[in-house]
């Protein structure tokens, strides 16, 4: 690999996560009376940060298809495809400043940053964080575009907005625990003041609310981070590391031999990479499949080919076998309950985001309380939060405690998607309804996550992966749009019940076009996008368990009967009320449409705009854990 | 025990210390309350002055230990006697049992 | 002296002989002089009010301090009613310990000191800022708003001039480099314009503004509003009589010299004569060199007592807030940028230049000392006076 | 001919298929123009659609001269007249591991496929055609006599959602994979949605496109089904490998795989117990319930059992027999009492779906198809002459107002009278045929296994004397006698020639559709026998015992039927001349369960909409309740908020602790540094 | 028995009385006058230790200034002449309980630390210390200063004279 490449990836990356940053602070240094400025302002910084990541976005997809034409090389583009390859090739790097040669299609940086905590400045992108990444930033534009008429305390909105942006860009890249929780926590203030501040009449009970819940979530999160920490990764991470340690001991206290010296030593680590190796290779200890457990060659840049003999490489090279998994087994990382907490923790704390159903009563009031763009955000964006934590740290972290409870996760979400759809029947909000919607369509993610399904099956829950992947990306559109949706009818009705409206169909022909393809998105109609990743999930969870399947099977027609039945309430029937209504503005228009157009095309080709190079990533990540089962 | 050690001055330290102590806790008077505090950064001067003398890690951050207390427990008599002031404005007395606005 | 004792008794006794004989030499001191110092105040009080002072008791009026102090003595020893019979008690002594104990780190001469201190100018005006606590006591158990009213005077014109006054010791300090008395005296031998108060323009301020609040930080006139007669009856001396109202002025007298010595041990040479270019105690042998310094350092001493005498009579009493202004609006200030400044002198100022200030300054004082003195000679005494000094 | 055409000639059904969704973009674009209202649209996607029917018609005989020449070289067959292409692209990203799964998008023309596609798109153009004159006044602002508003015309729209019907429809007919065929039966769905509630206005219209939508996600729901289990045990949607894998799967993957999909079927075709739709999605414009409603959407579900017959085990055969048979009679009963014209004609519509689930249920194959497609064309044919009724009388839908119209609207009628005669299976009629076909294999399984599900065997004859009877009723009340309603006849007038036009044409089809030579000989019927190309070759080894038997009793089967047929023809007429058609049947009791329907909707209200919208309601109360008192333990936001109160309950009680004296916190200070001296001392030893 | 442990036992008795004596003083004054012979012997306890910087500066710091302030601010603070604000017996005997038993449980790990090993030698001066503070322990030194000035603004203005509406 081109030794510039690693800068030019902490350049990017580190470009990427703070570039709203910048432009808030820019917008502080403005003073707040030029508002349209300010407004302007803030769109172009969205704009930019879009296009910064729609740039990461061609090259990635552009190495993606090299690799994929390429046949020579063909049998290693998956494994590069995996962000943990290419994050021990670079931990290996700062370990040694050797740079060898290497293929990868993803970007990595890592700096140290409170070396004291072994903490680092781990940014990472993958197909599954791009994609995150790009919805964000997507959304937050349009967000953006849509608090146009806010004209209250318009610069410190848009400071916010634009920091929440750069939280969620941050916590979507981290690869470091740590990292990832301070941009966590850097995202809930922002939320905080948008919905306190500019809520509607309860808002300061909804943000509240919302805070007390993710709270609560992110002291899971961070109790588990906590007790991650104090493992034990010296087997696991690059024995240059080790190496200077046991020098460094040794120099401290000459009276300690080197040998034992080296016994003692101890590595931690807040670096996930590192840490959900640890919980496959617990997980292959408690399965009583440590014979599995192997050794990584010296030198070898492309990790994991498969060996075909069913062995886990996970020890990184140099290290004894032997003593390392004595350790190994020693260490507390391999008792079930240890695991079983851990993994509790993270999962509650990710379920508070997601949100998954008894923790999900912040949702309603959060969403209804909020202005317009914030619920955009909120439901376009932060819960994908809950999901993607779950992907990337609940997961693989503790993958032993994942498949013991994969058929109750299952279940978690299987009942998210009926109770959700079923409140959601019975609201007469309709941005309530939409919040419920939200629950229930984020139970698919779950569900789809849950498919754990063994070695031989486990192209079903990489489709379930990969749907419920898609999953969130269709309803980050749908649901920024449907927030949208109501917002236009709200700035014209200013109320928000179902029956009260009606007979919006004649007075907003174009208003009601678009919101009718968004429904059927959101219903999971095929050719929109709301369908690929149902479809998926539905698919691998079948595979997984039948009973579940039928649940989320028969779920849609739920939701079809509540979104039909709000469709009917808002928009068709006579209301004399509604008549005067005019038609969505050319702003609201260019809000819309670019929403629809995604969803459309979402729905149309879901494979060459996405799949194809979110796949590899969803593959690996698959392929770390299907095995161990 | 009749040479002498660090032991003599730990222990009357932690007499003054004591003494520190209760007077906090038994004095009405914000003043006195105040003298209490000195007597027990006192006792911990004392205690540091002793390690320097006696340990020989010690020899000089016990003594820039030392100054810095002696340091901070004058600005500490200022600012209170500052508060004190202030409450005797306020309240007319300087009985810390009126001082209960923390009362939850 | 321990030394020397301890070939003879054993180690710790000879130590105690030797303090006890220090204390005894101190105290000795002080009395004496301040039996002096209070005969020259009242000659030199009388002789600027056109008067003469005392006269009948011994040749001069010399043993009218004797016969003050015998009435003193055989007082009645009073403690007024209501008053804190404790502190009234022990307030007198408080002052006059921290007075007598400045003595202790005090040189008189090359080693004659009760106890040799690295810290000595630190701990002089530690103990003699201490002196202010037994004022205080004393105002506050008199049970008179007077006596009160004196104490919280004194509390807070001492505690605030002893900052100009630690930052005026700091500028020789400066230039010494240590803390040791004798050694900042042993740095100033040979001519006087070695004298630290000729080092430069800073230190010749200091020297002045550090004699102007010494004179407050002893109460003495025109800052001595603790007492302060025409206002407070007698301040916190008011209830006090006898041999306790002595210890105040023992107190008050042994401090004046205390700092008069200490600004001669900082900037006049110690006991360096300022004309000899050797140190006597090398040349005439330790006895004798040794009292010679010794007279050198009393005279030294005794002169500025005699300056500030001669100010107490010659200007009047400030106001309270006058001289808490004076003090924190320009003392402070103003000593605060000499001791900036004499340590940009140190650092920056070329050798040669340095030199040639210093003796330009020096002589050019002494030059318009002795323009003044003589100007001051040709003038005639007042018609009134002149007939004071004939026999009536 | 471009070249690439004539190297996959099947590529001209893609085209078809493809015309009609290129026709919605446009429309759909176009949808955002404001005001967009001229006639323009109509002739838009009349004009794509007759190409694509053209396309059909010429794919058609281009498949059945291909079909003859390459008769046994199926590859070759394969190569021209099927096509993939990877969709979705699953797992197998590895070299060495399992291989890709994909999910294939593709067309598979068969003689089957083929004529579907045909039908659908030669009556879709006509019933285009004929929606330019129906939905005329769309095309300025309407005042909407139900609905008490005027509003803005919709005819862009209205051939919008054509047209994206007639696209998803064709995507049914030519997928080669389940996976596509779902994909269609939604966007039918979605698309009849959107028809049915066309009269955005009328709460009933809503209601009742909801309600097909819903219907139709249950049956949906059992596809997925379907589709997962053909995912999970075969690993791919495509139907030729199901149909090769289909003996190899576990005996209960397979019964579940077919009940999926006949679920799917039942829920599309409106078979009991899914069957409540139907009726109401008359509230659809009547092109609408004539293509949609009649012709295509609902057959799609016969096609789909039709084509996936090998997918079906014995049992599965049999439950689609007897659901197929129930439906068919029950509604049969109930067109008997109907006073609306659409409406009769939509049970007669279930009735006639039934049939032919019965039919396949029993094996007959290619009767069955055979019948979709002549019903297709007498049945939209009979819609379209209700729209012309309708639409002369200025959408008075209800028959006891009407009577006598044949001298107002002649053509109307005498086409109409034509569909009423081949519905009821006059002879040389097109229906004849097919109901023939399928009579006689009903009596050639009952003498093969003997009578041994005798309401099998006598149910469709039963409902042969029915349908002829209620057809008839029904032209005699609109047609015949005198006039009952004399403002309504006055007013009364034929339709235009836009109109009439497709009635001739689908009159003509309706006679002639399934003529061969000799004419009189049912077997003999042409399009059945390129049908009968199509069939699963097992069908001929499983049944041939059946078809021996159908053969023998040929003769009885043509008189069994014709008895029953003219039998309820004189029954008709009897009441017609008694003028006693519109009286209710005799028992009251019998009556009142005809005119309910046989209660199924209130059923389903009391069973399944009234408890979850119960549910629903109870689940969104016990999430939140509006009340916020402390301690409401009767709802989950109550539960976190009770656990807030007691939380700062808890605080009041330890706030107390808070005495806000010095003296006490000193205390405690000095407690605590005890207590961590004793534990310093305690760990030191 | 040497001279430093009797000048010590001296001190210790003085400083140990007088602590007392502030304890138990009922005006504040005289707590005040108690308190000043515990820090004098405080000061003379460092001065005995060797750590003559540290003795001045007890003295001059601690008697010169805070405990001046102090007494200050107790007379400022007098409602009446010899004012005495008493505290209930029960409060005396539960805190005093508790200061006996923190002072055993000091005094039990002052006989444990006292019981190691230590060694003795001279304390460094003034001078390495003031290096030490200009050097190695900088940090703290420039804190204390930012504090003390944090101090000085604070105290003023906590003190200050406040306007009374009305007046000018």
């Amino acid at each position: 690999m081109d030794p510039n490449a690693r800068e030019v990836d902490m350049i990017w990356l580190t470009a990427q996560v703070f570039l709203p940053l910048a432009v808030a602070v820019l917008l502080l240094i403005v003073p707040g009376r030029f508002r349209e400025l300010l407004r302007w302002l803030a769109l172009f910084g969205c704009a930019a940060t879009l296009a910064l990541s729609l740039c990461l976005w061609v090259d990635y997809y552009h190495r993606v298809l090299e690799y994929r034409s390429d046949r020579s090389v063909s049998s290693m583009y998956h494994p590069d495809s995996r962000l943990d390859a290419r994050v021990e090739h670079q931990q290996s790097l700062t370990a040694k400043p050797v740079p060898g040669p290497f293929l990868s299609i993803d970007l990595v940086t890592i700096r140290p940053w409170i070396s004291q905590f072994d903490v680092n400045y781990a940014l990472g992108v993958d197909g599954l964080n791009l994609l995150m990444v790009i919805l964000t930033s997507l959304v937050t534009m349009l967000a953006v575009a849509a608090s146009w008429k806010i004209d209250d305390r318009v610069k410190g909105y848009l400071v916010l907005i634009l920091t929440l942006e750069s939280g969620v860009i941050g916590a979507f890249l981290s690869l470091d625990l740590f990292l990832f929780y301070v941009f966590y926590e850097v995202m809930l203030l922002p939320m905080y003041f948008l919905i306190g501040m500019w809520g509607g009449g309860r808002r300061k009970y909804a943000a509240l609310k919302f805070v007390i819940y993710t709270l609560a979530g992110s002291v899971c999160l961070l109790a588990a981070m906590i007790a991650l920490y104090t493992v034990n990764v010296r087997d696991f991470v690059d024995q240059n590391v080790v190496l200077r340690q046991d020098e460094e001991m040794a120099r401290r206290d000459p009276s300690l031999l080197i040998l034992e010296a080296k016994g003692r030593i101890e590595v931690h680590s807040f670096d996930i990479v590192t840490l959900s190796k640890v919980g496959r290779a617990a997980m292959l200890v408690l399965t009583n499949q440590e014979h599995r457990l192997a050794v990584r060659g010296v030198g070898k840049d492309e990790p994991h080919q498969p060996a075909a003999n069913g062995s886990v490489e996970l020890f990184a090279p140099g290290v004894d076998r032997e003593a390392a998994l004595a350790r190994l087994k020693a260490s507390p990382v391999c008792n079930r309950t240890f695991q079983y907490v851990i993994f509790a923790l993270l999962f509650v704390g990710f379920a508070v985001k997601v949100p998954i159903v008894p923790l999900h009563s912040w949702l309603p009031d959060a969403h209804v309380e909020a202005p317009t763009p914030v619920s955009m955000i909120l439901a376009g964006v932060l819960l994908k939060l809950g999901g993607y934590g779950l992907i990337r740290i609940a997961f693989p972290l503790c993958p032993w405690a994942a498949a013991e409870l994969a058929w109750w996760i299952g279940l978690i979400g299987a009942v998210g998607i009926v109770y959700g759809a079923l409140v959601a029947m019975g609201q007469t909000d309709f941005k309530k309804l939409l919040a419920y919607s939200s629950v229930s369509h984020m139970g698919y993610v779950v569900l789809g996550l849950a498919s754990w399904s063994s070695a031989d099956n486990s192209q079903y829950w990489e489709m379930g992966v990969n749907g419920a992947v898609y999953q969130m990306l269709a309803h980050g559109i749908t649901a920024t749009a449907l927030f949208f949706v109501v917002g236009v009818v709200y700035d014209r009705a200013h109320h928000r019940e179902l029956n009260q409206l009606g007979g919006l169909t004649e007075p907003m022909p174009v208003y009601t076009g678009l919101s009718a393809i968004l429904f059927f998105a959101s219903m999971g109609l095929p050719g929109l996008c709301g369908f690929v990743g149902e479809f998926k999930v539905m698919m691998a969870a079948w595979a997984f368990s039948p009973p579940l399947a039928v649940t989320a099977i028969l779920a849609t027609i739920l939701t079809a009967s509540y979104l039909l039945w709000a469709w009917q309430r808002a928009f068709l029937g006579v209301n004399e009320k509604t008549k005067g209504y005019p038609d969505v503005s050319a702003r609201e228009f260019v809000i819309l449409l670019p929403l629809v157009l995604f969803a459309i095309a979402l729905g149309l080709f879901p494979s060459v705009l996405i799949l194809s190079w979110v796949e590899p990533s969803v593959a690996g990540w698959v392929e770390n854990l299907a095995p161990l089962k | 025990m009749t040479e002498l050690g660090l032991t003599h001055f730990l222990i009357l330290s932690a007499f003054l210390f004591a003494c520190g102590l209760l007077c906090i806790a038994t004095k009405r008077n914000a003043v006195g309350i105040l003298m209490g505090v000195e007597l027990v950064l006192n006792a911990a001067n004392i205690n540091f002055v002793a390690f320097t003398r006696y340990l020989p890690g010690f020899r000089i951050e016990g003594q820039v230990f030392a100054v810095l207390v002696i340091v901070l427990a004058a600005a500490e008599a200022a600012v209170a006697l500052a508060i004190i002031l202030n409450f005797y404005n306020n309240r007319g007395t300087v009985d810390v049992d009126q001082a209960n606005d923390l009362k939850g | 002296m321990v030394e020397s004792l301890a070939e003879y008794v054993p180690q710790s006794l000879a130590m105690i002989l030797a303090a006890l004989a220090a204390a005894g030499l101190v105290f000795g001191f002080i009395g004496t002089s301040t039996f002096l110092f209070i005969w020259a105040e009242r000659k030199i009080s009388g002789r600027i009010q056109d008067r003469l002072g005392p006269t009948r008791v011994g040749k001069f009026g010399l043993l009218q301090s004797l016969a003050d102090g015998i009435k003193l003595v055989t007082k009645e020893d009073f403690v007024p009613t209501g008053a804190d019979r404790l502190l009234f008690r022990i307030a007198p002594y408080v002052a006059f310990c921290a007075s007598f104990a400045g003595f202790i780190a005090l040189p008189f001469a090359e080693g004659v000191v009760a106890q040799p201190l690295n810290v000595g100018a630190f701990f002089l005006l530690a103990v003699l800022s201490s002196e202010v606590f037994g004022v205080l006591l004393a105002g506050y158990s008199s049970a008179n708003k007077w006596s009160l009213f004196g104490g919280v005077r004194e509390a807070a014109q001492v505690v605030s001039y002893e900052v100009p006054r630690s930052l005026c010791v700091l500028v020789p300090i400066c230039i010494a480099g240590t803390l040791n008395l004798n050694t900042i005296a042993r740095q100033q031998e040979g001519w006087f314009w070695n004298w630290y108060v000729f080092h430069d323009p800073f230190t010749f301020l200091a020297f002045v503004i550090f004699f102007i609040v010494a004179t407050a930080s002893c109460k003495r006139a025109p800052f001595d509003l603790a007492e302060a007669e025409s206002e407070l009856v007698a301040g916190f001396l008011t209830e006090y009589s006898g041999m306790r109202w002595s210890y105040f002025f023992l107190a008050e007298y042994a401090s004046m010299f205390a700092v008069s010595g200490l600004a001669s041990l900082l900037f006049l040479g110690g006991w360096h004569t300022g004309l000899l270019p050797f140190e006597p105690a090398e040349r005439f042998g330790p006895l004798f060199g040794n009292l010679v310094d010794v007279g050198v350092f009393i005279t030294k001493g005794s002169l500025l007592v005699l300056v500030m005498m001669w100010m107490r009579w010659s200007l009047p009493r400030l106001r309270i807030d006058q001289v808490m202004l004076t003090c924190l609006k320009y003392f402070l200030p103003i000593s605060c940028g000499l001791l900036i400044g004499v340590c940009v002198w140190q650092l920056y100022m070329p050798k040669v230049l340095a030199e040639g200030v210093r003796v330009v300054l020096a002589v050019g004082f002494v030059v318009a000392a002795i323009v003044v003195v003589l100007s001051a000679a040709r003038l005639k005494p007042s018609p009134q006076l002149s007939g004071a000094f004939t026999k009536p | 001919m471009p070249e690439f055409l004539r190297e996959v000639p099947g590529r001209l059904f893609l085209v078809a298929t493809l015309l009609p969704l290129f026709a919605f973009a446009v429309l759909l674009a176009a949808g955002t123009v404001r005001r967009f209202r001229s006639p323009l649209p109509g002739y838009f996607a009349s004009f794509l659609l007759a190409v694509a029917a053209s396309c059909s018609v010429i794919g058609l005989s281009w498949f059945l001269q291909d079909a003859e020449s390459l008769r046994d070289q199926s590859k070759a067959m394969a190569a021209r007249w099927g096509e993939r292409v990877e969709w979705l692209h699953l797992g197998g990203w590895k070299a060495d591991a399992r291989p890709a799964r994909s999910i294939d998008l593709g067309y598979r023309i068969d003689h089957l496929t083929a004529l579907m596609v045909t039908m659908v798109t030669v009556v879709g153009t006509l019933i285009f055609l004929f929606s330019l004159g129906y939905m005329k006044d769309e095309q300025a602002e309407v005042e909407d006599h139900h609905a008490h508003v005027r509003r803005r015309g919709r005819f862009g729209r209205f051939y919008l959602y054509l047209s994206l019907f007639a696209f998803s429809m064709l995507n049914i007919l030519i997928a080669d994979n389940l996976f596509q065929i779902f994909v269609g039966w939604e966007l039918v769905g979605v698309s009849s949605f959107f028809l049915i509630g066309f009269y955005t206005e009328r709460r009933s219209a809503s209601t009742a496109a909801n309600k097909a939508f819903i219907v139709n996600r249950v049956g949906d729901a059992g596809l997925l089904v379907a589709l997962a289990v053909a995912w999970f045990h075969v690993g791919s949607f495509n139907l030729d490998e199901l149909f090769a894998k289909a003996a190899h799967l576990p005996a209960d993957a397979i019964l579940l795989l077919g009940l999926g999909i006949f679920c799917g079927c039942a829920g599309k075709s409106a078979q009991v117990p899914l069957h409540t739709w139907l009726p109401d999605a008359m509230e659809g414009p009547t092109p609408v319930s004539a293509l949609i409603h009649a012709a295509t959407m609902v057959a799609a579900g016969v096609y789909l059992v039709g084509r996936c017959w090998v997918l079906f085990t014995p049992d599965v055969l049999l439950v689609i027999a007897y659901l197929g048979a129930a439906t068919m009679i029950l509604s049969a009963l109930v067109a008997v009492v109907q006073t609306d014209i659409k409406r009769v004609l939509a049970y007669s519509t279930c009735s006639q779906l039934g049939f032919m689930m019965l039919a396949l249920g029993l094996g007959a194959w290619t009767a069955a198809l055979l019948h979709l497609l002549t019903h297709a064309f007498f049945k939209a044919l009979l819609f379209l002459g209700a729209g012309s009724v309708i639409h002369g009388l200025h959408h008075e839908q209800d028959l006891s107002k009407m009577g006598g119209l044949r001298r107002k609207m002649p053509v109307t009628a005498y086409t109409m009278f034509v569909g009423v005669l081949a519905i009821a299976g006059m002879p040389l009629l097109s229906g004849w045929y097919s109901k023939e076909l399928i009579l006689s294999h009903v009596i050639g399984s009952a003498a093969a296994d003997g009578v041994a599900r005798p309401l099998l065997t006598f149910l469709p004859f039963l409902t042969a004397g029915l349908t002829s009877y209620y057809m008839f009723r029904l032209w005699f009340l609109a047609f015949a006698g005198e006039p009952r309603d004399r403002h309504l006849f006055e007013h009364a007038h034929e339709s235009p020639a836009v109109m009439t036009l497709p009635l001739l044409v689908l009159a003509a089809f309706s006679v002639g559709v399934a003529w061969g030579w000799p004419v009189w000989s049912v077997e003999s019927s042409q399009l059945a026998k390129v049908l009968h190309h199509a069939q699963p070759p097992v069908l001929d080894v499983k049944y041939h015992a059946i078809h021996g038997k159908a053969e023998e009793h040929h003769l009885l089967t043509t008189a069994l039927a014709l008895g029953v047929a003219a039998f309820g023809f004189a029954v008709a007429i009897a009441r017609h001349r008694a003028g006693t058609l519109l009286t209710p049947p005799r028992p009251a009791v019998l009556a009142q369960v005809l005119r309910k329907k046989f209660y199924f909707d209130e059923l389903y209200a009391a069973a399944f909409t009234q408890p979850t919208v119960e549910l629903a309601k109870l689940s969104a109360a016990a999430d939140k309740r509006p009340d916020v008192r402390p301690f409401n333990l009767r709802s989950l936001d109550g539960v976190l908020n009770a656990i807030a109160d007691s939380l700062v309950a808890l605080g009041t009680v330890v706030r107390r602790l808070q005495t806000g004296q010095l003296r006490t916190y000193i205390l405690a200070l000095g407690l605590t540094l005890a207590a961590g001296l004793g534990i310093l001392l305690r760990l030191s030893r | 028995m040497n001279l430093d442990f009797v000048l010590f036992t001296i001190l210790a008795t003085l400083i140990a009385a007088s602590a007392v004596g502030v304890v138990s003083s009922a005006t504040i004054v005289r707590s005040a006058v108690f308190l000043l012979f515990t820090l004098i012997g405080v000061a003379f306890l460092y001065f005995l230790l060797g750590a003559e910087f540290l003795g001045a500066t007890q003295l001059i710091v601690y008697v010169g200034g805070t405990l001046v302030l102090v007494v200050f601010g107790g007379m400022l603070t007098t409602a009446g002449p010899f004012n005495v604000l008493r505290t209930k017996t029960a409060e005396w005997v539960l805190s005093g309980s508790v200061a006996a038993g923190v002072f055993a449980l000091l005094v039990s790990i002052s006989l444990q630390l006292g019981a190691r090993p230590t060694s003795t030698g001279d304390i460094p001066g003034p001078g390495p210390l003031g290096m030490a503070f200009l050097t190695t322990h900088l940090l703290p030194f420039e804190i204390v200063s930012v504090h003390l000035l944090v101090v000085l603004i604070g105290a003023a203005y906590l003190a200050r004279a406040k306007k009374k509406a009305g007046s000018p």
